[in-house]
């Protein structure tokens, strides 16, 4: 048995069907919701809504700021050419450089943060059905214990128009 | 008028993936014919010399550097305008977003090509970038131009990303939808989407650190671009207000571009139940808005030069007001101020082809724009023996002129093979938040300004 | 350090064009031909200026010797994304060929229109290449020149110095257009030197900079034209 | 080429050059150990003579090894050879003191002009259609013999000899040559000076040009010549200009120039003086009449050029500024001060040349120029003129004076076309009378009709292509050169240089020519010499040497010149020409109505060109005009509200028309021109002349009247009358270098 799960046609039916497997004893992260829009309506939408990304792209940035001021402090300090009379280590265009910088490496963390905390499938974490494309919300438990199939399927099927499949 | 539901938008979306019809490769053949003219003109110009564009000592800078600003600012549309509008999550943004993100992406990569065409060895262009090579030297940081690789380099990353992130769910659509090969492709792109609770809250969050980091990168990009100018001591080039002047008018020429790029998208993918007339009318209230501040800003640059009364300056200033560029001038005053005012400002004008007009014209006259802010300046340098008059060769203009092919071809390619509407949030519209609206019902419009 | 400069001294130029062809000459200057020079493509790196003033009978008319100002604060070298333009330690706004990319930029920012671009392969018919001066780089289609006050007799003078032990003496250097001009307009030397010749000259109250408001600090003074005595 | 930038550029015009190469052995690089003299590297400078003007400037030439295409020993290939780089003025040369002019510099091009007639040619078409065949030197030699062995010696004018005047080696050899078969070398230059030497003759004894000592003069009034441009010594005086304005401490010479166009020099002008064309005598006199009414005169004012001028001794009663101002339109009080400027900033010069001179009075005005500088003393006094002495080349070689005097060209033209006398020969060197001489004489005709012509030019152009056969000179760098200055300089000066590198083609130097055909002739020549160098040699050596214990001819080879005091036989003599006649003024005879021809046209010198002689070198062709900023092309200088009123704008394409043809070029809108003047300058509208030149603009000549000075015969090149059409707006053929004229445009905008 790999997973269990049950496709609702609503938001609401999908609520209780995340709630009743709650009821048999689940816990959130144990339960795998799939949708085809973003669920915030719904209390199961606001499941593992904490994440780090914020400080992540700050740490970003901060990166892509040193990077800059280091870039152009090396090259100006390597190459200590005269042009124009400027100063060698001229901060007012290099702010210029490392404001870019900054902002590419807090955008860059950012995606790299979403790739890796949200994107990478997790190990064993494939259920999938097709028909989420058409707007079926998926509830399902994936690699139950045999032993609790039975409870969790009966969980599943107690909302209102609830199909539930096993794989 | 009965609002689409679920699977009626994925049918009516998905459609031009699915089916093609001989419009399709007609389009592609016309604009990828001139593309293709337009690149073996570029590569004639690079094989022959520089010499058969039509610049000349001491007018250095002509169409491609006016090409190169103009798209930069048409790049302007999307990113800023939808990050702007997810930021303050204005509802009747979500169809338009993603064709606003597609314009930003594609006038950039446009844009970005005009430096490295209009280079005098384009095949050294590289040099810009620094990286430890044998000339063991690197990019002079103070220079302008390298503050533009360096911008257009954050802004075109920034601007990619923030077109593919809200495309991921839709690519999951696709994948979902296909079979064969092409399930595999978009399966890639898709990036293993599922649609977990985690997932769409880690996208949201994304999104909305792209958008606020985009913001400020768009701003300084147009800024930087004005930079070029403001930092050469040429006459009326060397001013203050080409920050804020040429950040204006990216935003002007952006919202313009994409009214184009609305109407086309709506008359020829047949997306009526989705691009309302209030779209129109809301863009081309901003596009009224950035007529007068473009206006202002004019206004501004005029008034200041004429009082400041500097013989250089009122050299080019009338050379523009009255001289050989003063058709252009007024053409331009027209096309930017007097026909937006009354197209965008008398209410039953303001329609679809109403805004389309007034979209052309301040295409137009913002291409005008970037000409008479290069060219008359350059040609009327402070010592009058050596004043000169640029006039365009054959090639340029073809080259020029075949990035709008480019443009149309890039479009026509994506609206292909991506759904030109973001599926999953044009459905993510169908359910507004339960403490602000009554739930979600058949009769609910879509796009109502939720401002 | 030296600081090289030029002093042009308009009262005895007489606009004859010597320095022009001389300049050719001396710095593998290719013409550019009538339908090139049509659409503005001919290089003189320098130029002589002419102004007119009043109207039939009470017409005059000034001669101004061009060429690149060498700036202290010039324009055209911050601009340069590859260092192609930058200043030497003497002073001069050196223009590395080889590492132009041709962004012409330079030539923008520079308000004595003094740099010219390429904007064809340099050609010779042969044999015009004999005479080309070996101590000069010919320069490649897209990449821009400009003077340089004869950079090659420059560090020429400055080697010979060198290896004879002593110091340079004033006016031992000579950039073509200076030796070729007649009426002895033109005069070359070290700026730092007071006792120069170019250092007396520039100091002199005829003396003025082209442009000097655009604060370019230029190393050539321009000597009035004066009718009254000054 | 040297070797770096040989490869730079073949790396740049990518392969094409050395695939080429492959299928022509004579294109390969064959790498000869190299024999000339040079070490590779290292530049050695050489003495030599600017050849492009009568001035005779020396030159420093910097010679370097350099890698060049040539035949060798009957193999060509590319051979390392040691190759002139640059023309730079002799710093120690007393005519140029180092400065050289625009056409100085690009004299280099005629060495290496890819145009040049590399061998001698034999005509095999038409005559005037270029087309020629190789014949060896032998050959042609033989054939020129043999003409010259058939013509009738008892006919003075079987043989013509068309030559460029002076006093130099190469001048008198050709003039004893032409002397061997009775007749005198016929010279003509467009804008000679045949009628200052005359006035000068007459009212100072000296056929000669003067030497103007500006470097020392406080006020320098010039007639018409373009001393600093294209007249006389135009560097040596140009050095002299300089120290005039800023040479002295506290002391600023001024300047007026008086000209209806402004030319360059008139732009350097503290004051211009527009008068009326050919009244510039009447103003000259004028400023003589208030000096001696108000008695501003020296005691010791020589008088004897005065003489010469009709009422002179009743203080020229008949020039009061009143009747000036009516004859010449310069207002009467600024002749007045012209007249108390002359006569009191002392020392005080006037020079007569160029238009002033080129009208059926020039003498006149030449005579009234002289008395003028004669009354407040400033002949042969410092800041004042003078006159060079000059070495006699011709008795020095002991050759016989000339037997009798030249024909006048125009009418040499005009007994051919007749039949009254036709050459059996001509000879043509270093002038192209076909192109310079007005339509109307039929230069072109009327050599068409003698039978056999030799040209030893260097290239194809107008004259030598009427040639049967071209013998073609050395460049001046390839062979030894020498000039004897008519002026420019205080002391006698004759320069001398060997060849600075070898001929790069199969060329002979025309003067060692001329002795081999002497020899060759059944009748020799009977020179003593079998070369030309060795000719100068004998030439120096009778003059005394001024190094101790180094004989004249090895000085002056070191030196690059002789400079002392000539010997009494060797100096040119003074000769008094008393005719006996007195000069008034009589108006100028223009030729055409002035209702039908309402302007007067005025071809002047261009500054690059001069009269068209060398249009052949790109680096002139590319040098903008000083005053219009031109390059390649020709123009119209036309008065602005002249131009307004005709609907004429910069650029437009006029038709100038007299009534002896016309011609087209762009309009140059000017301030600097009388409103009843129109201006081209001379040097374009080459219908032959390489591939620079040929079909370029248009010639003033062609429209030129046959109006000449009467008592020289000189072409008064000024006397014409045109009309002018506008034919329509600019067709690109005017190239401007610059845009604006004005410093202060914005005014027009308003």
């Amino acid at each position: 048995m790999k997973a269990v799960y049950g496709l609702y046609p609503s938001g609401a039916s999908a609520q209780q069907a995340v709630n009743r497997l709650r009821a048999a004893g689940l816990a959130d992260r144990e339960i795998t919701i799939l949708s085809a829009q973003p669920m915030e309506d719904f209390e199961f939408g606001h499941i593992d809504k904490a994440t780090y990304m914020w400080w992540f792209a700050c740490l970003g940035g901060l990166v892509g700021m040193s990077i800059g001021f280091g870039l152009s402090w090396v090259t100006e300090m390597s190459w200590p050419i005269n042009v124009g009379g400027l100063p060698t280590w001229a901060w007012w265009p290099n702010l210029i450089i490392i404001f870019e910088l900054t902002m590419l490496g807090a955008i860059l963390a950012t995606i790299i943060t979403l790739v890796v905390t949200g994107l990478l499938p997790s190990k064993g974490q494939t259920l999938y059905d097709p028909e989420v494309t058409d707007g079926q919300i998926l509830v399902g438990v994936e690699n139950p214990v045999d032993s609790r199939v039975g409870d969790f399927q009966k969980a599943l099927e107690a909302p209102n128009g609830a199909r539930v499949k096993t794989l | 008028m009965t609002h689409p539901t679920g699977s009626q938008i994925n049918r009516d979306l998905l459609h031009p993936l699915f089916n093609t019809s001989w419009r399709f490769y007609l389009l592609v053949a016309i604009f990828g014919g001139i593309v293709l003219f337009g690149l073996a003109t570029w590569f004639t110009q690079t094989v022959n010399g520089y010499g058969v564009t039509g610049i000349r000592w001491p007018v250095y800078w002509g169409f491609y550097v006016t090409s190169f600003v103009f798209w930069i600012g048409i790049s302007h549309a999307g990113t800023l305008i939808s990050a702007i509008l997810r930021l303050v999550n204005a509802g009747w943004r979500r169809p338009v977003t993603r064709c606003a993100e597609v314009i930003t992406a594609f006038a950039l990569i446009i844009g970005a090509l005009f430096p490295i065409i209009h280079l005098g060895r384009p095949w050294l262009a590289f040099w810009m970038f620094p990286y430890p090579s044998e000339r063991l030297i690197w990019p002079n940081f103070r220079s302008p131009l390298v503050w533009d690789f360096f911008a257009i380099n954050t802004y075109l990353t920034g601007s990619l990303l923030f077109l593919y992130l809200p495309i991921i769910p839709d690519f999951a659509i696709v994948r979902d939808k296909s079979t064969g090969l092409r399930r595999k492709i978009y399966g890639a792109l898709a990036l293993g989407w599922r649609g977990t609770p985690k997932q769409w809250h880690r996208l949201e969050t994304a999104m909305q650190i792209m958008a606020i980091a985009i913001i400020p990168v768009a701003v300084s990009v147009h800024t930087i671009v004005s930079f070029d100018f403001s930092m050469a001591p040429v006459p009326t080039w060397n001013t203050t207000i080409f920050g804020p002047y040429f950040v204006a008018g990216a935003i002007f020429s952006g919202i313009a571009g994409l009214l184009i790029a609305m109407a086309v998208l709506r008359k020829f993918l047949h997306l009526e139940a989705y691009l309302h007339p209030l779209h129109f009318e809301n863009l081309g209230k901003l596009m009224l808005v950035m007529a007068l501040l473009w206006g202002y800003f004019v206004f501004n640059e005029r008034l200041v030069t004429y009082y400041g009364n500097e013989p250089a300056e009122m050299s080019v200033y009338w050379r523009t007001q009255s001289g050989t560029f003063a058709p252009l001038f007024w053409t331009m005053v027209i096309c930017n101020f007097v026909l937006p005012l009354i197209l965008m400002g008398i209410r039953r004008f303001r329609t679809i082809t109403g805004c389309v007009i007034a979209s052309i014209g301040v295409v137009i006259g913002m291409w005008l724009e970037r000409f008479l802010i290069i060219v008359p300046a350059l040609g009327h340098k402070y010592l009058p023996y050596s004043y000169g008059i640029y006039r365009p060769t054959p090639p340029e203009i073809i080259v020029a002129s075949s990035t709008f092919a480019a443009m149309a071809l890039l479009y026509v390619l994506f609206a292909k093979v991506v759904p030109i509407i973001s599926i999953w949030e044009l459905k993510a519209g169908e359910h507004p938040s339960p403490e602000l609206l009554p739930p979600a019902t058949e009769e609910h419009r879509l796009g109502d300004l939720h401002l | 350090m030296a600081r090289w400069g030029m002093a042009a001294d308009l009262d005895r130029c007489n606009g004859c064009g010597g320095c022009v062809v001389a300049c050719h000459a001396e710095n593998n200057i290719s013409t550019v031909g009538p339908e090139q020079a049509s659409r503005g493509r001919a290089k003189h790196w320098i130029r002589v200026e002419r102004y007119w003033e009043g109207d039939f009978p009470d017409v005059k008319l000034k001669f101004r010797p061009t060429m690149c100002q060498q700036c202290g604060n010039a324009p055209c070298e911050p601009v340069c994304p590859t260092y192609a333009s930058h200043h030497t330690e003497d002073g001069l706004n050196a223009q590395v060929y080889n590492r132009c990319i041709g962004t012409r930029y330079c030539a923008n920012a520079c308000p004595y229109n003094a740099r010219f671009f390429d904007f064809f392969n340099p050609s010779w018919e042969k044999p015009l290449q004999l005479q080309l001066n070996p101590d000069v780089s010919l320069r490649e289609v897209g990449v821009m020149e400009k003077c340089t006050f004869c950079v090659q007799r420059i560090r020429g003078t400055q080697t010979t110095a060198k290896t004879e032990g002593r110091e340079i003496r004033d006016g031992e250097i000579q950039p073509a257009c200076v030796q070729a001009c007649s009426t002895r307009a033109l005069v070359f030397g070290d700026l730092e030197d007071r006792e120069s010749e170019v250092s007396r000259l520039s100091r002199s109250p005829r003396g003025s900079k082209l442009l000097e408001d655009v604060g370019t600090r230029p190393a050539v003074t321009y000597l009035a034209r004066l009718t009254e005595e000054a | 080429m040297d070797r770096r930038s040989f490869i730079k550029l073949t790396a740049v015009s990518g392969t094409s050059a050395a695939l080429a190469s492959c299928g022509n052995p004579e294109n390969q690089f064959i790498r000869f150990l190299p024999d000339e003299d040079i070490v590779p590297g290292v530049a050695v400078w050489k003495p030599s003579i600017c050849p492009l003007c009568a001035a005779g400037c020396g030159l420093t030439v910097r010679v370097m090894d350099a890698d060049a295409e040539v035949t060798r020993d009957g193999q060509a290939g590319i051979k390392r050879i040691a190759a002139a780089k640059k023309l730079e003025g002799a710093p120690a040369h007393p005519v140029n003191r180092g400065g050289l002019c625009a056409r100085g510099h690009a004299a280099i091009q005629v060495t290496y002009h890819p145009d040049r007639i590399t061998q001698p040619l034999k005509r095999s078409g038409d005559r005037g259609t270029g087309q020629y065949e190789a014949i060896s030197w032998e050959d042609a030699l033989a054939e020129v013999v043999s003409r010259l062995n058939g013509v009738d010696a008892a006919n003075p004018r079987a043989v013509a000899f068309l030559s460029r005047v002076g006093a130099g080696h190469r001048s008198a050899l050709i003039q004893q040559f032409a002397g061997h078969f009775g007749g005198s070398p016929i010279s003509f230059e467009l804008f000679g000076d045949d009628v200052l030497r005359r006035a000068n003759a007459v009212s100072f004894g000296r056929d000669q040009l003067p030497t103007v000592d500006l470097a020392n003069a406080r006020f320098v009034l010039s007639f018409g010549a373009d001393f600093l441009g294209t007249w006389n010594s135009p560097v040596a005086q140009s050095a002299a200009y300089g120290d005039m304005r800023r040479g002295r401490p506290g002391i600023r010479g001024s300047f007026a120039q008086v000209e209806a166009r402004m030319s360059q020099t008139g732009a350097s002008a503290d004051e211009w003086v527009p008068a009326r064309p050919g009244t510039e005598g009447v103003l000259a006199l004028g400023l003589a009449h208030v000096i001696m009414a108000a008695s501003l005169q020296p005691a010791a004012a020589a008088g004897r050029a005065g003489s010469m001028v009709a009422g002179w001794g009743a203080g020229l009663s008949d020039y009061t500024p009143q009747r000036v101002e009516e004859l010449t339109g310069v207002p009467a009080a600024r002749v007045d001060r012209l007249a108390r400027q002359f006569a009191e900033l002392r020392p005080a010069v006037a020079i007569a040349g160029g238009a002033a001179l080129a009208h059926s009075n020039g003498l006149f005005t030449a005579m009234a120029v002289n008395a003028l500088n004669a009354l407040v003393g400033s002949v042969d006094q410092p800041g004042g003129l003078s006159f060079t002495p000059q070495f006699n080349t011709g008795s020095a070689l002991k050759f016989s004076p000339a037997a009798q005097p030249a024909t006048p060209l125009q009418m040499l033209a005009a007994d051919a076309l007749s039949g009254a006398a036709v050459p059996q020969v001509a000879f043509v060197d270093g002038v192209n009378p076909v192109f310079t001489t007005p339509r109307a004489w039929r230069v072109r005709e009327a050599l068409e009709k003698v039978p056999y012509i030799v040209s030893f030019g260097s290239f194809l152009d107008e004259t030598s292509a009427l040639a049967d056969i071209i013998l073609p000179d050395h460049s001046f760098l390839e062979s030894w050169v020498e000039a004897v200055p008519e002026s420019g300089v205080a002391a006698a000066v004759a320069s001398v240089a060997a060849p600075v590198m070898r001929p790069l083609y199969a060329t002979r130097a025309t003067p060692d020519v001329l002795l081999e055909i002497g020899r060759g002739l059944q009748r020799p020549l009977g020179a003593a010499w079998q070369t030309f160098d060795e000719m100068l040699g004998a030439s120096f050596a009778t003059l005394p040497s001024t190094t101790p214990d180094v004989d004249a001819w090895t000085d002056a080879q070191t030196k690059g010149l002789w400079s002392g005091v000539l010997p009494a036989g060797l100096a040119r003599q003074a000769q008094a020409v008393a005719d006996g006649a007195t000069y008034a003024f009589e108006a100028p005879r223009f030729d055409g109505d002035a209702k039908q021809f309402p302007f007067h046209f005025l071809p002047y010198p261009s500054v690059p060109f001069g009269d068209g002689s060398t249009a052949h070198l790109p680096w002139l062709q590319e040098m903008p005009d000083p005053l219009t900023s031109a390059m390649w092309s020709s123009w119209v200088e036309i008065n602005p509200t002249t131009a307004a009123n005709m609907g004429i704008s910069d650029g437009d394409v006029l038709e100038v028309a007299s009534g002896h043809g016309s011609v087209r070029a762009g309009a140059v809108i000017s301030p600097g021109i009388a409103p009843d003047v129109i201006a081209m300058p001379m040097g374009q509208g080459h219908t032959m002349f390489t591939r620079y030149a040929t079909g370029r603009g248009a010639n003033p000549a062609e429209i030129l009247a046959p109006v000449t000075e009467a008592a020289t015969g000189a072409l008064a090149w000024a006397a014409t009358r045109v009309r002018v059409t506008r034919i329509g707006p600019p067709d690109g053929s005017l190239v401007l270098f610059a845009g604006g004229i004005r410093e202060h445009l914005e005014q027009e905008h308003r």
